[in-house]
């Protein structure tokens, strides 16, 4: 008897979709997510384009889903370890790794409180820090805290065990394995932010106020690192210029061979919130060419009317700082102008694409790869089925669209796998 | 680029199809107009046209400014263009395509194409480079006057002749030299039957 | 270890103290270089430009063809020759008909090449086989306080980008400094070109390449620049008084090969050390490891 | 449901240390007249949960308030099975987290919080789920091109019975008639075989019932249970089915209007699709051609969208020629290169054959000899330029949906006039456009409503499936401009969402965003007035009227949000969980001083899905705000009926605060327009308000996203602080 349940690799967007739709379709879901809370990357963006909203609000409806529905099962900290089986019928081995909190955790944060350990920030892309005892961030579903073991001193401090008044934290913890019997799998684990240190022309990582689009939106936003308000990391300073530098990484066969399809978008809504803090600051963005496709072409033309911001057809060269100042000179072809700019300022975005997360780990099981890294669509393995931005850059829109679509192409296996 | 009396440029893939056929010219087509390599040029301030504009003017046709330009020759090969085009272009490489292109067909004003082919001269008569018989054969090509220009140069010069950085007598040649033109030629003669191809 | 070693032409002239100090330090460090026999010039980034690419890099592959049936890894001690040999070699290992074709011309001369080799630098040599560890060890004389520009050049680590460091920030040589006792400063141009072969026919570059460079590093405080390239040392230490004339700086940074400043540091002969090939004297900058004229 | 109803107070995070738990209980036991009224250090542990446990086993408990923390957690720790009602009284994340310790007003706030939830549960039941015999789970797909055809074909692998509807006499659409396609897959560099013949097979064997030169003539009924009346050839036969796929493609964009391009002077100025049928007659000698992107699209005199897919198909095409002859000089003029993602290999791939790409405007189009000269200005060269000697010139001439094509219904005339005479603001209605598509019998007219351009799109970026007809799903480009390969992905995901819709219908459950709910409103026709509130303003076309103006309620179309019931004047549509007087019942629960006792009152409607968790918010982040609010969590800013406002002003509140979802272009509201509506409401009872001496600036809308809880603290203070110069509420004394 083949089985009708379908898991889902990675809980972000993409995964959540093709989970709920599934299992209000009335199918029986397993979510494994490898951070300890479900939302993937969309929790750390600020605003989507063109609406300029916040992504938690679609979350919030997305978790309130997962609530009241209870054909969707979770596993947090887990990844897959391996799968075997057929379409229909799949063996998988999930290792669940230890949160050192347990399910009491009532989210009171009296072991924070007390903990003496501070960790860098991951949610915030390291520009702030929290103690090794942490709640990922506010809106950390589910609403647990969670210890990093490369941070905490162990069992020799304890501080945060005596603080619990619930019992909540077992600081040994073992990772633990779990086995799946599913009938179709859905990988959906995402991408990792082009590493911008790879492009050392640009000066990430030597220079504190180049910084990529990831960071801005945690700049941006108002359970950021800096509470929303978008200054230079170097010393604080309200900024008086930006330039945005598109195609850091993608439509390059040195880096990432494909286009990355949203960051033209991202930077034009950045620059919306560069705009909105700093009605008089200087906005640039280098660029080869505005892909703001479809309907996303008033985004573009509205950001171009209202923001008042420089569009220079050129991709940015390089980036050089003045250590007395900690300004950045980007240097560029304006090529509109036909002659070579070096322009001032205090902080450049770099509009770092997208790399999947296949171009690091791939499916253990039999899949095609492009030469990104993206998981080539079409069934090597019958039954599991790439959705999102593991497949194709997609933005938000698009990935729900894909991962609903992929629900479908789940079920139809299960179905298959019934015959 | 300038234009003459405001008439609009013609584009011309004659001259484009010519280029994209040299060994490394059908790269050209791949650029995507980013401009990377202008900025990344070690030598952009003094380059009559970046390297994507060179291809722009590849593409237009115009034969006369493409080669009649410095950019080839104010390329270094110091790789710093190829190491970061996005598409992937070979350009230093495409570089020494257009510096031959230019020498072959009679562009050669640039004082660049004298050391090149003094240089070349050089290897072919020993195996190896001795940096004497390559600026004696430039001087003897450029003429006199762009010896005089060296002679403001010649503290230069002497300084390294004190440090025994000039050695005046030229190392040994190459002993298997008749092989290795025979190599030579050969290579050349399967090179042009490849263009041809 | 063994090595089949390819010179180039610049080691039997301007860069005699390259040769010297690499074959000395090679030796301290138990890495045997073996010349390889009746090597010929690669036609540097020059040739291609007279005869194309494909005719320059039959030239080239000429040594790999007499250095294969030994099987050793080729060494190379110039960025130049290194990169004319490299991507050669690339192009043997990846496109079967430039193989064939350039095996073809190669048999005019009785030859032929399998693109069996590795090509490789001395640098990143001396870096991944002998490694920091044992580079520490023959250190006698600690470089403590001198502070190095790592001038690594262009062709070096563009080559072949990424192969063992970064194109245009590359920190090994930096590491190799640190190894030496000597501390690496911060130093932007470190990867920028400094006007190579320009020097004959178009000084200006060079002249003009050469300050931004001095700028650089002077700005880091740096003592003594090191290079690994023959034609960054030669322009950087011939032009520097040129540069001081033209542009009323009084730079007096003394300019060697890294091998020079490891030979210094492992307390090699003076020979070795080949100092005395330096233009711009090094003496007062290195007087307190040892060195003296 | 006989209840039985126990309170169970958590002392834990706080709240223990906060309040006064003894007093707290007695409003249970001695207001309430609660039986089982107990405290615990840990409800949520193991012995917290096990105690509630005992006491439904052992003392009939069926009705239990959890008087602890937000509804948000612990929400399946408290799930006590389907025939439990359970009520969440906020005393952690609403009170102990953002109000001081051991204060009087922070003591205040949560007993009036227990109070409203004990109000509340006289008017809560359990829901019963609205089932009829004769659903149906079939799916209906309008279009049969390559996105109709896919949906069909996924929907009918997904076992599901599938009827495609095309008004052509051959399936296909404008894909079938190309010569090759797009690539979809990696390497995204090779052209491929037109998939339509496979798909056109693929569809027969899955047992896909096809009708062929068809239209829908009439659409009636709702979701599970859609009649639809198709007419084949002038004869009529009707089908039910569960769900619809809207699948009708676009046209391309009138190339008449693009004489500045030539296009009607010049017989050698064509449009992408007759290239296309060209290629496809393998008509493809012209030695030299130029493609011109953006002939319409991105120019506000024409289409100010980008239209998706022309310039990988231009791409495509300009291949085509390469394919056929090499040699040909190709050119393609543009303002970007908008090959998205993998498709820049495609780009790639046109440039490696010898395409040349020119970034410039074309400026003029003229012909000698026969053959034609483009002149633009070359961006990137900075110069005039000109290239003649063209074969051919293909416009690139953009897509207009299908959807947009048709006579523009004003949908609520009547309202527009009396606002327009009244000089009131009015609520803004979707267009919609008789397009001769569906022909649906709703009320609020025939076709789905339009987003922008015509496009029948979803507003919602996390949810593009998202309709204002329930159970009806646009894909492809009639949804929005795209390529093949999105509109591929379109068709099978629309698939998914009809074929959920039909089995949640079956279940009686809500679609999205309160999927699974199964409550619905329920009218009370005797005393309906026929003022057809409740048709006009359903975001969802839910509501049908008969003759006499009376509502007729579709339970099926219906998404749960209670705008209905907030409309309606005489109070007569209720849900089994959710009613006018639920609310009614804790507005009046709450305890409101004397105005002596200088303790004024702030009633605030929240909006539940982005306001409450925007409080909640506030708490975890331990801001403190004004302890005179008392908050009360509705489904949607629509359902917001004016009694309530009445009733509050009446029991001398000090003013009302309205939380809802911004509203606008870019409305967050996840029924479209609630807030808009709640807004449009307030406006409508201020003269009556300032009639009675209260200050019409008492009661007050205010927009409020998921990030907003930093703000929620100063926006509750000077409300407090306004309401405080205008005094305490006159009615106050009236008490």
């Amino acid at each position: 008897m083949a089985n009708k349940s379908i898991l889902v690799v990675g809980g972000g967007i993409s995964g959540l979709t093709a989970a709920v739709e599934a299992a209000e379709v009335g199918y029986e879901v397993f979510i494994v997510e490898k951070n300890p809370y479900l939302g993937g990357r969309v929790t750390q963006i600020n605003q989507y384009f063109p609406k300029l909203c916040p992504p938690n609000c679609g979350l919030e409806i997305n978790f309130q889903r997962i609530k009241k529905n209870p054909k969707i099962n979770f596993f947090t900290l887990a990844e897959v370890e391996s799968i075997s089986g057929q379409e229909g019928n799949f063996d998988v081995t999930v290792k669940v790794n230890p949160r050192y909190v347990n399910e009491n955790c009532t989210g009171c944060n009296k072991c924070a409180e007390v903990c003496p350990v501070e960790r860098s920030n991951a949610f915030n892309y390291g520009l702030d820090k929290t103690k090794a005892i942490y709640l990922p961030h506010e809106f950390a579903f589910p609403m647990k805290y969670v210890i990093d073991d490369q941070a905490c001193k162990g069992a020799e401090c304890g501080k945060c065990a005596g603080a619990c008044e619930y019992n909540a934290i077992d600081l040994g913890m073992q990772a633990k394995t779990i086995k799946l019997n599913v009938g179709a799998i859905v990988w959906a684990t995402g991408w990792n932010p082009y590493d911008a240190n790879k492009l050392s022309y640009y000066g990430f990582g030597r220079y504190n106020n180049v910084i990529t689009n990831v960071m801005m939106e945690r700049l941006a936003a108002v359970n950021g690192p800096t509470k929303g308000k978008i200054v230079r990391p170097s010393d604080g300073k309200e900024i008086k210029s930006v330039a945005f530098i598109q195609c850091a990484g993608s439509r390059d066969e040195n880096h990432l061979k494909a286009c990355s399809s949203v960051c033209c978008l991202a930077s034009l809504k950045q620059a919306t919130y560069v705009r909105e803090q700093y009605p008089d600051a200087e906005i640039c963005i280098y660029y080869i060419d505005i892909r703001a496709r479809g309907k996303y072409e008033d985004f573009f033309t509205k950001v171009q009317e209202e923001a008042n911001i420089t569009l220079i057809k050129g991709k940015a060269g390089e980036v050089k700082e003045d250590p007395s100042t900690g300004e950045l000179i980007v240097i560029a072809e304006d090529q509109i102008a036909q002659k070579v700019i070096e322009k001032k300022f205090d902080l450049v975005v770099l509009a770092t694409g997208m790399a999947p997360t296949t171009a690091e780990v791939k499916i253990p099981a039999e899949m095609d790869y492009d030469e990104d890294g993206f998981v080539v669509s079409g069934a090597q393995t019958p039954g599991i089925y790439a959705a999102g931005c593991v497949k194709n850059p997609l933005d938000v829109a698009s990935a729900v669209r894909d991962a609903t679509a992929t629900a479908l192409k789940a079920i139809q296996s299960t179905v298959r796998g019934q015959q | 680029m300038e234009q003459k009396n405001n008439q609009p440029v013609k584009y011309d893939l004659n001259f484009a199809r010519e280029i994209y056929s040299l060994e490394n010219g059908s790269y050209i087509k791949q650029c995507m107009q980013c401009g990377m390599c202008a900025i990344s040029c070690a030598t952009r301030e003094i380059m009559d046209y970046s390297p994507r504009r060179l291809f722009n003017l590849i593409k237009l046709g115009k034969k006369d400014e493409v080669l009649e330009a410095n950019t080839m020759w104010q390329c270094t090969s110091c790789c710093t263009c190829k190491a970061r085009c996005p598409r992937g272009i070979p350009i230093i490489d495409v570089m020494h395509d257009l510096k031959k292109y230019a020498i072959q067909n009679g562009y050669s004003d640039d004082p660049r194409a004298a050391f090149y082919k003094a240089f070349w001269a050089e290897v072919a008569s020993r195996g190896k480079v001795f940096e004497g018989g390559v600026t004696a054969r430039y001087y003897l090509i450029r003429g006199l006057d762009e010896l005089k220009k060296a002679f403001a140069m010649k503290d230069v010069g002497l300084n390294m002749l004190r440090h025994k950085r000039m050695p005046l007598l030229p190392p040994k040649k190459v002993k298997g030299l008749g092989n290795l033109k025979k190599i030579i030629r050969k290579a050349q003669e399967l090179e042009r039957k490849e263009a041809g191809r | 270890m063994k090595y089949s070693f390819y010179p180039g032409c610049s080691m039997e002239a301007t860069a005699q103290a390259n040769l010297k100090s690499i074959e000395a330090v090679a030796g301290a460090l138990d890495l045997h270089l073996e010349e390889i026999p009746d090597w010929n010039c690669c036609g540097a980034t020059v040739a291609s430009g007279v005869v194309g690419d494909f005719t320059q890099q039959v030239m080239t592959a000429r040594n790999l063809a007499i250095a294969e049936p030994k099987g050793y890894d080729v060494v190379v001690g110039c960025s130049s020759c290194y990169l004319s040999l490299a991507v050669t070699n690339k192009r043997f290992k990846e496109d079967e008909h430039f193989k064939a074709l350039a095996n073809e011309a190669l048999a005019a001369g009785g030859l032929k090449y399998d693109g069996s080799l590795r090509v490789r630098q001395f640098l990143e040599v001396v870096i991944n086989d002998a490694g920091f560890d044992r580079v520490k060890e023959k250190v006698k004389r600690p470089l403590t306080g001198l502070k190095v520009a790592g001038y690594v050049g262009c062709q070096t680590v563009r080559a072949i980008p990424y192969e063992f460091d970064d194109p245009e920030y590359p920190v090994q040589m930096d590491k190799l400094m640190e190894a030496l006792g000597a501390t690496a400063v911060d130093f932007p141009m470190k990867a920028r070109c400094c006007g190579s072969s320009n020097a004959i026919a178009a000084t200006d570059i060079v002249v003009d390449s050469a300050l931004k460079i001095f700028q650089s590093a002077a700005g880091g405080g740096a003592q003594v620049i090191v290079t690994p390239c023959p034609m960054c040392q030669l322009n950087l230490d011939a032009y520097q008084q040129r540069v001081n004339q033209l542009h009323g700086t009084n730079f007096n940074i003394p300019v060697l090969f890294f091998t020079q400043l490891m030979a210094v540091a492992f307390d090699l002969p003076e020979d070795a050390r080949a100092l005395n090939y330096c233009i711009v004297s090094p003496y007062e900058a290195l007087a307190a490891y040892g060195v003296g004229k | 449901m006989e209840k039985k109803i126990a309170v169970y107070i958590c002392t834990g995070c706080g709240i223990g240390d906060a309040l006064d738990i003894d007093a707290l209980s007695k409003v249970a036991t001695g207001e309430y007249k609660v039986s089982i009224c107990k405290t615990d250090g840990f409800l949520c542990g193991k012995d917290g949960v096990e105690l509630i446990k005992k006491d439904i086993e052992g003392e009939g408990v069926n009705t239990i308030v959890i008087a602890g923390c937000s509804s948000r957690v612990n929400y399946d720790v408290f799930d006590f099975g389907p025939d439990k009602i359970v009520e969440r009284t906020n005393l952690r994340e609403q009170v102990a987290w953002c109000h001081p310790a051991g204060d009087e007003d922070t003591q205040m706030l949560a007993e009036d919080y227990l109070r409203m939830s004990l109000a509340k549960l006289k008017n809560v039941n359990l829901p019963e789920p609205y089932q009829v015999d004769d659903f149906s789970k079939a799916i209906l797909v309008v279009g049969g091109g390559f996105t109709g055809l896919n949906a069909a074909l996924e929907s009918a692998r997904a076992g599901y019975q599938t009827i495609l509807v095309e008004k052509e006499a051959a399936l296909g659409g404008y894909v079938g008639k190309m010569y090759k396609q797009v690539p979809l897959k990696a390497p995204f560099t090779e052209l491929e075989e037109n998939s339509i013949p496979a798909l056109i097979k693929a569809v027969e064997e899955a047992g896909v019932k096809v009708y062929t030169s068809a239209t829908i003539e009439k659409t009636a009924g709702a979701p599970g249970m859609f009649d639809v009346t198709i007419n084949q050839n002038g004869s009529t036969v009707q089908e039910r089915v569960g769900a619809i796929v809207l699948a009708t493609g676009a046209r391309p964009y009138d190339p008449g209007k693009l004489g500045h391009l030539g296009f009607g002077q010049y017989e050698n100025v064509i449009t992408q699709a007759m290239f296309e049928e060209m290629a496809a007659a393998g008509k493809l000698e012209a030695g030299k051609v130029a493609f011109i992107q953006c002939a319409g699209s991105r120019d506000k005199e024409h289409l100010p969208y980008c239209s998706a897919a022309c310039c990988i198909e231009s791409i495509k095409q300009a291949l085509y020629v390469k394919e056929n002859n090499p040699e040909a000089n190709v050119y393609i003029y543009y303002k970007d290169i908008r090959s998205n993602g993998q498709y820049e290999h495609f780009y790639k791939k046109a440039q490696q054959e010898g395409v040349i790409f020119i970034k410039g405007d074309v400026t003029a189009i003229t012909e000698n000899d026969g053959t034609l000269t483009i002149e633009a200005d070359d961006h990137t060269m900075g110069t005039k330029s000109e290239a003649d000697e063209f074969d051919l010139v293909v416009l690139a001439n953009g897509m207009v949906p299908a959807a947009a094509f048709g006579e523009m219904l004003d949908a609520a005339p009547a309202q527009d006039e009396a606002a327009a005479a009244a000089d009131e603001p009015k609520v803004s209605v979707a267009p919609i456009i008789k397009s001769n598509m569906l022909n649906l019998e709703y009320r609020q007219g025939p076709e789905l409503p339009s987003l922008k351009y015509g496009f029948p799109d979803s507003h919602y970026i996390c949810f593009p499936y998202e309709t204002r007809r329930t159970g009806i799903y646009a894909a492809g480009v009639v949804r929005a401009p795209m390529d093949m390969l999105s509109a591929l992905e379109d068709a099978t995901g629309a698939a998914l969402k009809a074929i959920q819709c039909v089995e949640a219908t079956a279940r009686g459950q809500a679609l999205h965003p309160r999927s699974g709910d199964m409550s619905y409103p329920e009218f009370n026709m005797t005393r309906c007035t026929q003022c057809k509130r409740c048709t006009e303003e359903c975001p969802f076309g839910a509501i049908n009227e008969d003759e006499k103006a009376n509502p007729l309620p579709n339970p099926t179309r219906c998404r749960r949000c209670g705008t209905c019931m907030g409309a309606c004047p005489e109070r007569i549509i209720s849900f089994k969980n959710y009613s006018v007087p639920m609310i009614g019942n804790m507005v009046k629960a709450i305890e409101v001083p004397e105005e002596i006792e200088e303790k004024p009152r702030i009633l605030v409607f929240a909006c539940e899905n982005d306001a409450i968790p925007a409080l909640d918010m506030a708490g975890i982040n331990r801001l403190e705000y004004n302890p005179w609010v008392r908050i009360i969590p509705v489904r949607c800013l629509g359902s917001l009926n004016l009694i309530w406002i009445n009733d509050a002003m009446a029991r001398g509140f000090d003013g009302v605060l309205l939380m809802g979802c911004k509203h606008g272009d870019d409305y967050q509201c996840h029924f479209m327009k609630g807030s808009e509506l709640a807004e449009y409401r307030l406006s409508k009872i201020s003269e009556t308000l300032n009639r009675l001496g209260l200050e019409s600036e008492r009661v007050r809308a205010t927009t409020v996203n998921i990030m907003d809880y930093d703000k929620i603290p100063a926006m509750l203070d000077e409300f407090a602080k306004e309401l405080e110069e205008l005094g305490p509420n006159p009615m106050k004394d009236f008490q």
